[in-house]
């Protein structure tokens, strides 16, 4: 598939349809490409598209859109939501943006390599359904369902919501319920519940990775930069502070947050933001009907209106702690 | 234990038992107005509700008021202040019969009082009011 | 840094008697940026904001903070104070130690510390205050008046009298209220409809006046000053322009047995009605639902007699959207519903009626020509009983917590003219207590006692017991005798308690005003403004905000009128500079605070903003202060905390909640 | 722990958020009704229970109190309309996510009290207060780091 | 369709044909009352007080095990359907009860007051329908006047019993229409008639069934219905009333199955 983007993306940088492609490149490992602009044929000799190109570029739109012409960015299905929400939060310029929706058939998670006890990756290669990690102590083959991103067992589905073509097949990934992770923590005990996040989030160095990488996270500047609210802080100092950050966080984008799962992926700690974000998507399922930010871009989200005989915020102690 | 205080004691007990606030009442006489045993009474309903309040209780104790009220919930259904003199009556009447020697109503009596038609639910309910 | 001055009032002994307010003036003198503290016995006082102004000279005071009452109460006084002083009035704040502390709190201590901390909250936010500065809206001259009967009419009157143009609207086919069915008023007992239909008359024909009958307010929006209104007319099915009023359509009418609102459903009426003769406008209107017309389309003799061509069966529903500076709610009551009161047998007997319908009964026009005459037979009453109290002063669900206020005496009028007109009638009244408060009142029920020999016994009635014969037993406490009493009567009447007009509670919502648990508007102060809603611009006018006879009702809606006139006076109205702002810099432009703005206050522009020396065009949100009304629901939409509330700024709410919590 | 010095008993600390319009003026009701309630609860005066931020909350309970209760117009009556149903889905939301994280769900609340409802006012922050004795200080969120000792 | 069904002492002796007709009555209309295993007596009074909790049990007891079948539970005799009513609303809303009671029966799932608690008449109005009934009938008691006789122990307290409403009710009228008869309506058939008082207080008692018995005669009623065993020998205490006969036995009547049951 990787040629087929490549040369389609030579043919519309050639005919002037865009001036620019923002896509992965290739890292100093196989299985760490990086974001990059390519501005030519010759650099999109760069370009990768593989199993570990799990990077959402949508966010990188808002700053394509203040640039000069129309950009190409290759889309997976999820990153499509993202790009959604981006544009009905007038973040991104749809006119300044030509979307490829690329084929994705799940992407891979390094760590859970590295968790297999593998080390001294030296290359990685591989088909559709296995990959080849070469080390310096030999070959190993793995197969791509094991080692899989948390978010591609719960995908949301292999359809792109917003493009201007597709290129490439996708194969289904789900085989995981989405909320099993929030349910098991609902039904804890609130000292389990207190003890379960109390060691999760102490492992929080606060170095923002979740908050840079985030689509949702989009604002100029955070609240926790600014001095709004008196609350600028740059590395945790007192033990609530990241508490604070990741409640704050997650109510930000709550009724935002498209559930693209880049928060977890990028986390140096191994932290599983996601279940902050997916217990609001969960309750505002449960309480105001099913919803999907970015499923189109015209949708008004459910923290921006209400109903009259929504839930009172009691029903939180009458459902107890399950 | 003095007297005056063990009139406070069953006056709070009468309130407690009932689970009714005799100072809601306005004073109106509807529960008075209502009851079908009015005219046997000695203390009237509505007096029954002033005299708890005044903590008047010993009188109250001694008054045959406490074996003519019917428990009809005529004057409950009726009160306008939701004082429900009913659950007074029965509060002071279970106070009387929880002491030693209140109850109304003997074994012993019962053979006199039978007749082939009687219900069994009226002997039931008769001890049931009248002993506890 | 501020310069901030600490104000403790005693509020005589409202606040020193549980507040050692030396010691509240010790502790906030120790706070930061706090030049001046001192205590004042009543700091509201000429003296007491005399205090204000001489610190401030004294001290180059920057802020100001007083503990004293609610804000409600006092936080506009001493605003005008340092606005005198030479402060700019935002730069004060109230700590309320009166309301919310020493009130509430029996033990001196726990009232000082509370008071303390309160005082410390209140610094902490002056700290954080920044001069604030009015805008101006501007005054539509014209009021609305909701509800045609004598509040809505007396207040329209007062309003078009100032020279300010008034729309009435009234639901009903005519304009008049429940006053138009009464028969005699008391405590004089002149005829109702006498003195109620000149002013009628002079409400329809005033120049300044227009009146929306058989229409029905729609939707508001807006605020003070400058609302707009949707109001339905109602398709009358006439044509107002061309009927003459001659009536031939009612008598031809084929459907009569509609039965009369008016009369309180006691008579009929034809489906095509006015609703009484002296109806205003006098203009029929079809009621569509027993009209044969418009049940099968056959019939139309309405049209046929009509000389004037008047009867138009298409004419639909029409919305008229206006705007005003302000409106007068003047919605009135009805009796409550008597289905769970049965004990007095309302739904077994007709002779058991409410006394609004004994008004139908004693009046001329009313469904018996005017004759004392029980319901289900005809035949004279020989004795009628009275029970007072039905419904009020309940606190079950089944009737008001409240005195309707009105019944004691409608009840001795009642009494006395049956008395007068039939002396032969025995008329006994059942009373609870007899509440008389008012000019010549208790006069009058002493004379329906002594001069017309009414019976009046002290005591409820438990059960009135229709009879074989047509009689009604009433059974009944007299307390005074410590009997229960069973009398024969003819008839019962009953002073039925009185209640909002259902169509209120719709009407608040629309109007953001407030109401309270029994549907009564608040008014902005129960004692100090009672005749206007803490909602600016909305004013009420007679039993909507609480139970009240004509007297009362015509006094209220021409103080409501006042307020409306003083209103309509501005050209320009000051409006709150506590709104929100956006700071460009922060904004992303997302439209997430637009979403949730009630007043469309939030529009965006795209700017050219220089961003520490990145020059880039932006969208970036902007409000309307003459729109915004400082709710503030725009600041916590705002994920990046660029919208902010002036006056009530995230920095200022949280240096409370840090001032409470240190 | 916050304890009163005499008694050695737990007081806590209680921040109510009052929208101006409805529930400031039910305190003031229930104040001039001389209607009790612990003096442990202090008022903030909002002008809506929509301007209450999550992170006003947070704050409070980072500084240290132990409850935090906020108070608006009784849905359908909010003075801006509104506002008071966009606070109902994000305090449901703020409060679902703090119940999650193991705070105990008795220690944050939402009341409509309206300007007529002193008694329900007292009665809300006596039974508030009383719920915030039971459970005890709030050690969960609070940051241990400010404190003085 | 199957109801768990509470007898009551009464109709297993003195009012036997009460249950009996209403047996019948109901196979008539294709509903069955399956008698709920060792049942207790409900005590023939509700419990007043506020602290009085093993006088109920036997009533949780019953309408746990309606719980446990999954059924509404019936009754038939007034005083039972009173105080299982009750007690009921108690389970439900009044929580040191229903704690203290729950402590006492260590049932294996507490009951909290699930069950459906129906009278007969309920069943008839609300589940069967009077006209429904009405098809049903095949004798219909054509012109007897009949006068209904509630009681006050099916109608109060009206916001628990909520059968009807509790001034002017009109199940049972409805009823005696649907079985053809013509309903006299008189204004005593909502207040007591002496009930337990009868015991030791005959005189005063009779007072009180001779106004209501005088009422109804008054309006031209021929017979009384009730549903209580205890009313019926009250009301027949009155010299030379008005004969009162159980409900069930009118409905046997008119459904064609009163022969064989024996009286």
């Amino acid at each position: 598939m990787q040629e087929q983007l490549i040369n389609r993306a030579k043919e519309l940088l050639a005919d002037g349809t865009v001036v620019r492609v923002l896509g992965w490149r290739r890292g100093d490992m196989d299985y760490n490409p990086e974001v990059a602009y390519f501005n030519s044929a010759d650099e999109l000799n760069d370009f990768v598209y593989n199993g570990f190109c799990g990077a959402n570029l949508s966010k990188y739109m808002i700053e394509a859109s203040k640039l000069e012409g129309r950009t190409l960015v290759f889309l997976k299905p999820c990153d499509t939501y993202s790009f959604n929400q981006l544009l009905t939060e007038h973040r991104v310029d749809r006119d300044k943006a030509y979307i490829i929706g690329v084929g994705c058939r799940g992407k891979l998670d390094i760590e859970k390599i590295k968790a297999q006890g593998i080390t001294g990756i030296t290359g990685i290669t591989g088909t559709p359904d296995a990959v080849k990690v070469s080390t310096i102590y030999g070959d190993f083959d793995i197969a791509c369902k094991d080692i899989r991103l948390e978010r591609c067992h719960v995908c949301k589905g292999k359809e792109h919501r917003v493009y201007d073509e597709l290129i490439g097949e996708s194969a289904d990934t789900r085989d995981a319920d989405r909320m099993a992770g929030v349910e098991a923590i609902e039904a804890m005990s609130p000292e389990e519940k207190f003890a379960f996040f109390r060691a999760e989030l102490s492992k929080c160095i606060r170095c923002n990775a979740c908050r840079n990488v985030c689509p949702a996270c989009s604002c100029r500047k955070c609240v926790f930069d600014s001095t709004k609210f008196d609350s600028a802080q740059k590395a945790n100092t007192t033990s609530f502070e990241e508490k604070m950050f990741h409640i704050i966080r997650a109510f930000h984008v709550a009724g935002r947050c498209t559930d693209c799962g880049e928060c977890s992926r990028v986390c140096p700690q191994g932290i599983p933001l996601h279940l902050f974000n997916r217990k609001f998507i969960k309750d505002i399922n449960e309480l105001y009907g099913d919803y999907q930010a970015g499923e189109s871009a015209d949708q008004r989200a459910p923290l921006v209106s209400y109903t009259f005989e929504d839930a009172e915020p009691g029903i939180v102690s009458e459902r107890g702690s399950k | 234990m003095s007297n005056v205080s063990k009139t406070e004691r069953q006056a709070a007990m009468i309130r407690e038992i009932s689970g009714a606030n005799p100072a809601k009442c306005m004073k109106c006489g509807k529960c008075s107005a209502t009851c079908p045993a009015f005219d046997e009474m000695d203390i009237k309903p509505h007096q029954f509700v002033s005299y708890v309040q005044d903590g008047n209780i010993e009188a109250l104790a001694a008054s045959k008021s406490l074996w003519k009220c019917l428990s009809c919930f005529a004057c409950i259904e009726r009160c306008p202040r939701n004082v429900k003199p009913a659950k007074l009556i029965d509060a002071a009447r279970q106070i009387v019969e929880r002491e030693k020697g209140g109850d109304y109503l003997s074994p012993d009596e019962i053979p006199a009082l039978l007749d082939p038609e009687l219900p069994q639910q009226l002997l039931v309910s008769a001890f049931r009011r009248y002993r506890r | 840094m501020q310069r901030i001055g600490v104000f403790v009032c005693h509020c005589g002994s409202n606040i020193a008697a549980t507040v050692d307010v030396k010691k509240v003036v010790e502790m906030a003198a120790r706070e930061p940026s706090v030049v001046h503290a001192e205590d004042y016995p009543y700091m509201c006082s000429e003296a007491g904001q005399a205090k204000i102004a001489q610190a401030v000279a004294e001290k180059g005071l920057t802020g100001i903070v007083v503990c004293s009452c609610s804000p409600r109460m006092h936080e506009a006084t001493f605003r005008k104070a340092a606005e005198r002083a030479g402060i700019n009035p935002f730069m004060v704040e109230i700590a309320n130690i009166r309301e919310h502390c020493s009130w509430i709190h029996k033990n001196i201590e726990e009232g000082t510390e509370k008071a303390i901390i309160l005082a410390r909250a209140a610094i902490a936010k002056v700290n954080l205050n920044a001069p604030l500065f009015p805008g101006e809206s501007r005054v539509t001259k014209r009021a609305l008046v909701i509800g045609g009967g004598i509040a809505g009419i007396q207040s329209a009157l007062d309003i078009a009298d100032a020279g300010y143009e008034v729309d009435i609207v009234e639901k009903t086919p005519s304009i008049g209220g429940r006053m138009a069915q009464l028969d005699k008023t008391f405590p004089t007992l002149d005829c109702s409809a006498c003195i109620l239909t000149p002013k009628m008359v002079e409400a329809a024909a005033h120049e300044k006046i227009r009146i929306y009958t058989y229409s029905e307010v729609e939707k508001i929006s807006g605020f003070v000053g400058d609302f707009t209104v949707d109001i339905r007319k109602k398709a009358r099915s006439i044509d107002a322009t061309k009927c003459t009023g001659c009536g031939v359509c009612q008598e031809k009418c084929h459907s009569k047995k509609s039965l009369s609102e008016f009369n309180r459903g006691l008579g009929t009426r034809s489906a095509i009605y006015t609703p009484f003769a002296q109806a205003i406008p006098n203009v029929p209107v079809i009621d569509r639902e027993a009209c044969i017309k418009f049940k099968t389309g056959k019939c139309g003799v309405c049209a046929k007699v009509c000389a004037a061509g008047a009867i138009d069966y298409e004419q639909k529903d029409e919305i008229i959207t206006e705007k005003y500076g302000a409106i007068v709610v003047a919605t009135g009551f009805d009796t409550i519903k008597l289905d769970k009161y049965d004990e007095y047998a309302y739904n077994q007997s007709k002779d058991v009626i409410t006394s609004l319908e004994l008004e139908r009964v004693m009046n001329a026009a009313g469904p018996t020509k005017g004759h004392l005459e029980r319901l289900s037979d005809g035949k004279h009453p020989e004795h009628i009983v009275f029970v007072q109290c039905v419904g009020s002063r309940c606190s079950d669900e089944r009737g008001k917590p409240y005195c309707s206020k009105i019944c004691c005496m409608y009840t001795a009028k009642h009494a006395m003219l049956i008395r007068d007109k039939y002396p032969d009638v025995k008329v006994t009244v059942f009373y609870i207590d007899v509440r008389t408060p008012g000019k010549n009142f208790d006069e009058f029920y002493r004379r329906a006692v002594e001069e017309y020999g009414v019976n009046y016994i002290k005591g409820q009635v438990g059960k009135v017991a229709p009879q074989p014969d047509g009689s009604l037993l009433v059974q009944a406490s007299d307390l005074l005798d410590n009997k229960q009493i069973k009398l024969k009567a003819d008839m019962v009447v009953l002073a039925t308690a009185i209640e909002p007009d259902p169509s209120v509670r719709p009407l608040a919502t629309m109007l953001t005003a407030s109401i309270d648990t029994n549907n009564f508007l608040t008014e902005a102060h129960p004692k100090l403004r009672p005749v206007e809603s803490p909602t600016a611009g909305i004013f009420l006018s007679g039993v909507c905000q609480g139970p009240k006879d004509i007297p009362e009702t015509v006094a209220q809606a021409g103080a409501a009128a006042v307020k409306a006139i003083g209103l309509l006076a501005k050209d320009k109205l000051t409006t709150n500079p506590c709104t929100a702002k956006a700071d460009e810099l922060l904004c992303n432009g997302c439209s997430t605070c637009a979403n949730v703005c009630p007043y469309g206050a939030i529009s965006y522009e795209t700017k050219l903003i220089n961003d520490h020396g990145i020059r880039e065009d932006r969208r970036v949100a902007v409000v309307n202060n003459a729109l915004c009304q400082g709710c503030g629901a725009c600041t916590v939409a705002c994920p990046s905390g660029a919208m902010d509330l002036q006056g009530f700024s995230n920095r200022q709410i949280i240096a409370e909640v840090d001032a409470i919590c240190r | 722990m916050p304890v009163n010095e005499k008694t050695g008993e737990f007081t806590p600390k209680i921040v109510a958020f009052c929208c101006n319009w409805c529930s400031y003026a039910g305190a003031d009701l229930a104040g001039s009704s001389r209607l009790a309630y612990p003096a442990e609860v202090k008022i903030i005066r909002v002008p809506c229970s929509c301007r209450v931020n999550p992170m006003f909350i947070l704050r409070a309970f980072e500084k240290g109190a132990d409850g935090v209760i906020i108070c608006g117009c009784h849905p359908g009556d909010c003075h801006y309309s509104t506002g008071n149903y966009y606070a109902r889905r994000r305090m449901t939301l703020l409060f679902s996510m703090l119940d999650y994280l193991g705070v105990e769900s008795g220690r944050t609340r939402v009341e409509w009290v309206s300007a007529a409802e002193g008694v329900k006012f007292s009665t809300t922050m006596n039974e508030f207060a009383a719920k915030i004795h039971e459970l005890g200080p709030n050690v969960r969120l609070e940051d241990l780091r400010c404190k003085n000792n | 369709m199957k109801y768990s069904y509470y007898p009551g002492c009464t109709l297993k002796n003195k009012a036997k044909v009460l249950d009996a007709y209403a047996r019948a009555s109901a196979l008539a209309l294709g509903f069955e009352l399956e008698e709920i295993r060792d049942w207790q007596c409900c005590g023939g009074v509700y419990p007043l007080g506020s602290d009085e909790i093993a006088t109920k049990l036997s009533s949780v007891r019953a309408l746990a095990d309606a719980r446990d079948h999954g059924r509404e539970l019936v009754t038939l005799c007034s005083a039972c359907h009173h105080v299982i009513k009750r007690v009921n609303d108690d389970m439900q809303n009044v929580a040191d009860i229903r704690t203290r009671a729950n402590n006492y029966m260590q049932l294996d799932t507490p009951y909290t007051g699930e069950t459906n608690v129906l009278h007969f008449f309920e069943v008839l109005r609300d589940r069967v329908g009077f006209d429904a009934l009405a098809k049903k009938v095949v004798n219909p008691l054509k012109g007897k006047k009949i006068g209904a006789y509630y009681g006050c122990l099916l109608l109060r307290p009206g916001e628990i019993m909520a059968f009807d409403d509790p001034e002017n009710p009109r199940v049972m009228e409805d009823f005696i229409r649907a079985l053809g008869a013509e309903p006299v309506v008189y204004p005593y058939r909502n207040e007591c008639c002496g009930g337990y008082i009868s015991l030791k207080e005959k005189e005063m008692a009779t007072r009180m069934t001779d106004t209501i018995q005088e009422s109804a005669s008054g309006f031209g009623a021929e017979m009384l219905i009730t549903a209580c065993p205890l009313c019926r020998y009250n009301l027949n205490m009155t010299a030379n009333g008005l004969p009162v006969v159980y409900f069930t036995e009118l409905l046997a009547e008119a459904l064609g199955v009163k022969e064989g049951i024996e009286a």
